[in-house]
Order: C-alpha cells, then structure tokens, then sequence
C-alpha cells in the first residue's frame, strides 16, 4: 500500500515537473505575449495540480490535503484572473507596449 | 571573563520610574491620535510637564544614591529578557531634554496651538504627536540597556523627526525631509546589521552582558564600524552632514529646536553608550584620533560654511553641524594612554556638558531665530538692522546662546570646553586645543556678525508683521539662561555625569 | 546532502542573478518587477536557512505589500513625467563604493564565525513552556522582548503619520489617494469578490496559528492589508477618509490593549508586560488579534498613500 | 522518496529560473508582469515539495501567501502599468 502511494507520488510529481519544462519551453518558443501567457498559466497550473495531487499521499491529516488543494485553486483564480488582465492591457496597447 | 562575580541586575526601587518615562508618551501618542486634534495640545500640556518632573525625580534619585536604577521589563533577567537602566548619563541628558522639549512646547503654543471647538488642522495635530513621541523616543535611548531596545529607539526618533522638517507643507522642505530620511534609514541599517552580527558572535545585546563577553575579532570590528557610520549619518557629523542644513533651517522654528538640539543628541548618545560601555577597550589610539579628527575638520567647515552664510536658519544650521563636532573631541581625549581604554574621566564629562549646553543653546537660537523670522518676514542677516530694538528680549536670548556655544564663562559651553582642555594639557594632545579656540573663534565671527547687524539702527522704526506673545520669548530667554547658568553645576551635581558607570559597578579583576 | 547543497546553490544562483539584473535595470518598472521577483525567491531562500516565520513575511512583505507601493510610485512618477530624474555619477560611484565596502565587511564576518556559536536558542525554548506558546518567535517577540515590539507598533502609527502630514492643509482630514481602476473591469471585480473571503479567512488562519507555529500578527494583518486594498482598487469599497470615526480607533486598538495588558502586568503579576501564570498565552492570543486587525488597517492605508481629496460632506 | 523530493524541487527551481531569464529579458512590460504569476505557481510547487520532504507542514503556508499574492502582485502591475491613466 506504502509503496503503491510512493509511486503515484513519484509519478505525478515527475509528470507535474515535465510541465512545469513544458511551460518554460513555451515561454521561449512561443512567437507573441498573448500565446506566452497560456504557457504560463494554464501548462503551469497543470504541472502545480500534479504535484499536488502527487503530494497528497504523503501529508498527514485531511486538514492538510485541504490546504493542498485549496493552495492549487487559488493559483487556479489567480492564473485566470491574470490572464485577463494581462490580455486586456496587451489589446489595448499592442502586443510590444 | 569575571562574568560570576558580578550580581546579575534586580529591578531597583523606583525602577518604575523607568517604564513610566518610556511608556508614557507612548500612551500620548496613542491617545492624542485616536482623540484627534483636538485633544492632542492638551494631552501633550499634561504630559510634558508631568515627564519633566519624572526626569527630575530620576535625577535626584541617582544623584542621590550615586547608583543606577534599573528595571527588568516583564520580570526576564538579560539575556533573555530587556533591562532599563538609567546611570548618570541617562538622568542627566533625560533632565536636559525634558526642560528642552517642555520649553519648546510652551514656545510652539503660538504656531501651533489649537482653539478650542476648531476642527481638527493637519500640522498642529502632527506637531504634538510628534513631539511626545521625540520625548518618548529620547527617554528609550538614554533608558534602554539593549542594542536592539535601542535599535527601535532610533527607528522611532526617525520616524518621528523626519515628518516635523516638512510641517509647512513647502516644496523645498519635503526634499529635504526625504535627503534626511534617506541618510536616516540608511544609518538605521547599517546599525541594525552591526548588532546582528553582535549578537550572532556573543548571544545577547545586553549592553552590561556584552560588555564583559566583547573581545576583538573581526565580525566585531565589522559590527562596530558599520553601528558607528550608521550612527554618524544620523548624528549628521562630517562628512555625513548633508542632510542637517536644509532639513534643520527648513523646519518650522519649533521643529527646528526639537530638531537640532533633542534629536541629533540621540544617536550620539549609542555612539557613547557603544564605546564607552560596550566596548571601551576597542578604539584604541587610532581609531580615537579618527573620531576626533572628523569632530575637528566638523568644527572648521561647519564654522567657514556658517560664516558665509546669508540667512540667519541657515547659519544657526551649519552652526549645529560645527558644534557637533567638539561632542567627537572627547574621545582621544577620554583615551587612557596605558590601558588604551576609553576611560570615564573629565573628558566624558566635558563632553557630555557639550551637548547638554549646546541642546539649550541652540533651541533657544532657533527659537529666536523663529521669532525674527516672524517679526520680519524674512531672515536675511543682512537686512536684520532695527530689530534689537523690536525684540530686545530675544536678541538678548539669541546672544545669551552664541555666549555658550563660543564658550565663554559661566555658560556651559565654558565648563565643557574647560574640561576638554584640561584633558586636552594633561595627555598632551595640544592638537586638539588648537581646534577648540580656532572653533571658539569662528564661532565669535559668525555672532559677531549677527549681532551687529541685529543691533545697527535701521533708517524707519521697525514694525513688527504680527506681535509676537510674550511667552515665546520667555521660552528662548529661559533656555538661553539655563545655558548661560550651567557652567555654574561645577558647583553642584555635575559629578552625576560619573554616577553608576560600568567601571564603578564591575566586582573583580578586570 | 548533496541533493541540498545543490538545490542551495541554485537558488543562490538565480537570486544573486535577479538583484544584479534588478541593478542594473535602467527602466523603473523593470527595477521593481525584479525586486518582486528577488523578494519572492528570498522567502525560499529563507525556508532553506529554517526561518519559516521570516519566509512568510517576506512573501507578504516582499511579494504583495513591497510591490505594490512602488508600482504606485513608478505611476505616479510617470504620470507626472518625471520618470527621468538622473543620479550624478559621482553619487552612484559613492553608492557603489559603500555598498561594496558593507558587503566586503559582512563577507569578512561571516566568513570568520567565532569557534564556537554560542545561541539563546535552548534558553528559549527552556522558558517557553511558562508561557503555554509553541513558536519560539511568538515567544521573543511577546514574552522575552514585548517590549520591543510594542514599540515598533508605536512606529508604524508615526509612519503613517508621517505619510498623512505630507498632504497640504486644504485636504486634511480627506481621502487618500490610492490609484483605483478606472475602468469598470469585471475581471477584477470578480477577483475582488472571490478573494478577499479567502484571505480573511488564512489571515484568521495566520493570527492564529502565530501562537504555536510559524505565522502572527504581522503576517496576518499584511493578508488583510492586501485584501482591502484591492477590494478599494476594484472600486467595489471606497477609499475611506482619514476622518471616519472607526479608522483611528482600529488603527491603535492593537498597541493600546498590548500597552493595557503590559501596565496590568504590572500588578497582577511581577512586572511590566509580565503576564500572570496561566494567562500568559490568552493574553497574548488577545493582543496578537488586536495587532492583526492594526497592522491591517496601518499597511492599508500606508499603501493607499498622502491624502488627495478633500472629504465629501 | 526524500532525495526524488528533493530532486523534483530543484527541477522546477531551474525551470522557473529559466523561465524568468526569458521573461525578465523581453523588452515588453507585459512579459514582465508574468513573473509574479509564475512565482506563485513554480515557488508554491517548489515550498510543497520542500515542505513535505523535509516534513516542516508550516512551509505549506509560505506556499499558501505566495499563491494568494500572486495575483494580488498583478492587479498592482496592471494599475500602474502605463497606458492606464490615458483612460482615466
């Protein structure tokens, strides 16, 4: 059972950490700040939800499974709502402002 | 180390006093500020004067007893816990700087008193929270017996400085409040990080624990140099003086006062606390000659600045950087030449009557400095003509305080500079004579040269802008006399100046 | 070990490489987005040395609070045109020359430690058990050095103070002039909204906490900071004048009922900020709580900046 | 488990460095004001694994504040950003 747990977490973690590359590679690659930002948020966001999920065999108590999850949902809001704002000033600037 | 034969410290009877001094006008500030405006005249009129009479109950307590008192705050012995010790020093510039900051108070009723039923203005409301917290901020310094007490002593005495140089609201002045801050935070800073490292290398910042534990290495050099130019920045010695002329000759006259004579004596006072106690046997000959170095080249720039200097704030100013400088004379002439130890002799106490005189000289010269200002509408110096004959009260005061500052018998000036030249001939630094009448005579040229010009006859009788209340006057002839009368407690209680310091206490070989 | 040793040096690394570029940004903007950055990689690197309490400022501090302030400073800068004032070189070279010779110090101290490091850490944690505290900080902070740290409340009033005085005369008394939204943003209404719930709710979490682990007043009250602050630049609040009746009284209730409770030590048990045995850590929970909501409202309006408006009738 | 831990937080560690040489070098303040998102979504990543492998639970609320002030960071930058006062 111990081990079993070990390696979802040692899976998901590993998952979540390739995104989390993913991400950065998008922010390199990727031609303009509109398409940057997906990178950075959604592909990010994906990687902290697996490692989150990967930890959550390991804490000890329901409390802090809940402030695992409720940590990966506030950067969930935060990521949506920066989206926005970012792409808002970017549309009414321009992409170079 | 003879850490064992020493008792550790026990809160003293009338140990009390000591909290009662810090917290206070601590109180007052909470209060005036949830009160409002209104309120915060009043509050400071009880509190000020009921501060006055604790400081002296202090005093004579340890004249008295020729002891310290002491509090342990919240029953924790050092190192552990904070202890309040109020020794000679303490209860001598806490007794000086009440009567300062009282008169100043009497003397700002005019600019910024509050009538009764009027709502609440923006500078009177600052003015007395501001002055309280000043008042509490000094009493921590002298007070407190824990570098890191004192820490947040001068982060409170900064923060309640910087805002009184800009209360006019001018432009001008709020660049200079922001040059002081920035020299201020600055030398905050570097203070902090010293006793960081202190702490890191002996495990407390109790001023009496360390003192036994202190020994040279390197993060301790590192520790003190770094407290000591943070402390010199806020102490606006030279050349870290930038900040002190516009800050102090921008400042309503009241502030100026507080300004110049309470506030730069606060950083002085660690400086003191930091090598006379903690560290007497750390800066040696040379780092002795260094300090009284920059408190000489301080004496001649500040002193040829002041002369050339065409308005009378300005001059009062650069007048302040100079006098700051003989507070630095002391330390090589404090210096025992066998020991190498900074010693509490005549020096101290010559030094320590410097600020003392000049804290009352100077708040009355800016004082008066505020009344011509008012009556004229101006400060040129060259345009002062008539007004001796408008104000004699306070051209009297104003050269009552340049009489102290040249040091001219029986003024405190006279004492101070008399025990600085005794020092001066017995370790035959005659070096160090030479600066002080060089700087005495400057100081004679730039009175002269305002005096003169205050007591020429003008062409018209003079009429004042606005009449100028009488008390306020009073307020700057009162310190100046008290300035003027001070040489005369080489009759008296000057002795307090050595009561309870560290040397006396210690049980044991050294 | 290793594994450490190296995550270690990489994120020294990385901070060393953000304050260099933070340096030499020529651009105000860039500047302070880089110290964001560099203060939120410092709350690591403040996890690693075990200064947990010290992390969780500095990510309130260094990530919200620090931020936001200067980002108001480079706009108001830009918006007055003034984004251009140049330092004469004479004054960097000095700047540059300090900085170098206190880093130059602080490397020669550290890396000369005495032989041995002597702590109060173990006299600490021996003591702390009287005052029914977990947290070791909680412990210095309230019960060894109270007196400090009543004190240091004492300054943030005088800032904030200082802060008001810079307003001219005719507005006394008015509104603050933080930079609000201008434009009706639904976003940022939605997240102004959804967040603040939240953030009550860990600054709660944070106070609390503060008596047996990591957390305080501090903390707690730069999360309620940051919640109403952008409740106000949402525009769903608005910025209060400095007149309203229950800002003062919030603003001193913390340092008052800590100085009460200090003055009540005296005779209820042996000293000033003594606390009676037993009550020692309800006590403290009170004050933290009173603090919490002081240091709030203080960071808020220090943020929120000088007065602007005069108050509405 | 401690080491893979460990390992997994210094891997996102170089990611979000790499990430912010990229973000911090591009001339657009728009880039810019990614970083603080990216703070709160690799540094909370980073402080979970840390504070599970080294089992200090108080580093979850490191976590926990930088995720809250992520997007707080960027409601400040969007408010200064210029552009903003052309409008109001």
């Amino acid at each position: 059972m111990n081990l079993a747990l070990d390696i979802f977490t040692v899976s998901a973690v590993s998952a979540g950490a390739l995104f989390f590359l993913a991400g950065t590679v998008g922010l390199l690659r990727f031609p303009d700040s509109l398409t940057r930002l997906h990178a950075l948020t959604k592909v990010d966001n994906l990687g902290l939800g697996l490692v989150v999920l990967g930890l959550l065999p390991q804490t000890n108590g329901l409390f802090g499974a809940l402030k695992l999850v409720s940590i990966w949902l506030l950067v969930q809001l935060s990521g949506a709502i920066v989206t926005q704002l970012i792409a808002g000033t970017v549309r009414r600037r321009g992409s170079n402002g | 180390m003879p850490e064992a034969n020493v008792l550790p410290d026990a809160t003293t009877t009338d140990g009390a006093l000591l909290v009662l001094a810090i917290v206070s006008p601590a109180a007052g500030v909470l209060l005036s500020f949830v009160l409002g405006g209104q309120y915060a005249e009043r509050i400071a009129a009880v509190l000020l004067p009921s501060g006055l009479f604790l400081a002296s109950i202090i005093f004579v307590d340890v004249w008295r007893s020729g002891d310290r008192l002491i509090y342990i705050v919240g029953d924790w012995t050092p190192p552990l816990g904070i202890a309040l010790r109020a020794d000679g020093l303490s209860a001598a510039m806490m007794m000086t700087m009440a009567i300062v900051i009282c008169a100043v108070a009497i003397f700002a009723l005019a600019d910024f008193g509050t009538r009764a039923g009027s709502a609440e203005a923006r500078a009177p409301f600052a003015f007395w929270i501001l002055l309280m917290a000043i008042w509490g901020a000094m009493n921590m310094v002298f007070l407190g017996g824990d570098l890191f007490t004192l820490y947040v002593a001068i982060e409170l005495l900064t923060f309640a400085a910087v805002p009184l140089v800009c209360l006019d609201g001018r432009a001008e002045t709020l660049q200079a409040a922001l040059r002081y801050l920035l020299f201020a935070l600055l030398g905050s800073i570097l203070y902090l990080v010293g006793t960081a490292l202190l702490y890191g290398s002996y495990a407390t910042l109790d001023i009496v624990l360390l003192s036994r534990r202190i020994h040279m290495e390197p993060a301790t050099l590192v520790a003190a140099a770094l407290m000591t130019i943070g402390l010199f920045a806020k102490t606006a010695l030279f050349p870290l003086h930038l900040w002190l002329p516009p800050a102090h000759a921008g400042a309503p006259a009241a502030a100026s006062a507080v300004l110049s004579a309470v506030v730069v004596k606060g950083s002085f006072f660690i400086v003191v606390r930091l090598w006379f106690d903690v560290m007497p046997g750390m800066l040696g000959p040379a780092g002795a000659q260094l300090f009284g170095g920059l408190g000489a080249a301080a004496i001649v720039f500040g002193s040829v600045v002041a002369l050339q200097q065409q308005r009378l704030k300005l001059l009062i100013a650069y007048s302040t950087v100079a006098q700051i400088g003989y507070l630095f004379l002391m330390f090589p002439l404090a210096l025992d030449t066998v020991s190498a130890e900074l010693q509490s002799s005549g020096a101290l106490t010559g030094g320590m009557l410097q600020a003392i005189s000049h804290a009352t000289a100077k708040a009355a010269m800016f004082m008066a400095a505020g009344i011509i200002y008012a009556v004229l509408g101006h400060d040129r110096i060259a345009e002062l003509g008539g007004v001796a004959r408008a104000i004699p009260m306070t051209i009297f005061a104003f050269a009552l305080g340049g009489v102290s500052l040249i040091g001219l018998p029986p003024s405190g000036g006279f004492l101070a500079k008399w025990l600085l030249l005794e020092a001066a001939v017995a370790t035959g630094q005659w070096w160090w004579a030479i600066v002080m009448l060089a700087g005495g005579l400057f100081t004679s040229g730039y009175m002269f040269i305002v005096l003169s010009r205050a007591v020429a006859p003008s062409g018209e009788p003079l009429k004042p802008r606005v009449a100028v209340p009488r008390y306020q006057e009073a307020a700057a002839l009162a310190l100046a006399l008290t300035s003027l009368l001070l040489g005369l407690v080489a009759f008296g209680p000057v002795d307090i100046l050595q009561a309870g310091r560290l040397e006396s206490m210690l049980v044991g070989p050294r | 070990m290793t594994i450490f040793a190296v995550f270690d040096i990489g994120l020294v690394v990385l901070i060393l490489g953000i304050a260099v570029s933070t340096i030499a940004a020529r651009d105000a903007f860039a500047a302070v987005i880089g110290f964001v950055v560099y203060g939120l990689l410092l709350s690591i690197a403040w996890v690693r040395l075990a200064a947990v309490d010290v992390a969780l400022t500095e990510a309130a501090i260094g990530g919200g609070m620090t931020g936001m302030l200067m980002l108001g400073a480079v706009a108001r800068l830009r918006f007055a045109g003034g984004n251009d004032i140049s330092i004469s070189l004479p004054v960097r070279f000095a700047t540059a020359v300090l900085c170098a010779l206190v880093a130059a110090g602080l490397a020669i101290a550290v890396l000369s430690p005495p032989d041995a490091i002597p702590t109060l850490a173990p006299m600490v944690m021996e003591n702390l058990a009287q005052s029914g505290l977990g947290n070791p900080v909680a412990g210095v902070l309230f019960v060894y050095r109270a007196l400090d740290t009543l004190l240091e409340k004492v300054v943030l009033i005088l800032a904030l103070l200082g802060v008001w005085s810079l307003a001219p005369d005719s507005v006394w008394g008015g509104i603050p002039g933080l930079r609000v939204y201008a434009r009706r943003s639904s976003t940022l209404t939605f997240l102004a909204q959804l967040l603040p719930p939240v953030g009550i709710v860990v600054a709660i979490y944070m106070c609390w906490v503060g008596a047996k682990e990591p957390g305080g007043a501090f903390q707690g009250g730069t999360v309620l900071a940051a919640m109403w602050l952008l409740v106000m630049i949402a525009g769903l609040k608005r910025v209060p004048s400095i007149g309203q009746p229950w800002l003062r009284p919030l603003l001193v209730v913390g340092p008052v009922i800590f100085l009460a409770i200090g003055l009540a030590g005296m005779v209820l048990a042996n000293a000033f900020l003594a606390y009676p045995p037993g009550y020692a850590k309800p006590l403290i929970v009170a004050v933290e709580v009173a603090l919490t909501l002081s240091i709030g409202v203080a960071l808020g309006l220090l943020a929120a900046g000088p007065l602007e408006q005069a108050q509405q009738q | 488990m401690i080491s893979f831990l460990l390992g997994a937080a210094g891997f996102v560690l170089m990611t979000v460095a790499l990430a912010l040489v990229v973000i911090l070098r591009r001339p657009a303040e728009v880039d810019h004001m990614m970083a603080a998102q990216l703070l709160g979504t690799g540094g909370g990543a980073i402080l979970l694994l840390l504070a599970t492998a080294t089992e200090t639970p108080p580093i979850v609320d490191v976590a926990l504040l930088l995720a809250l002030f992520a997007s707080f960071a960027a409601v400040a930058f969007v408010r200064s950003a210029p552009g903003q006062e052309s409008e109001v």
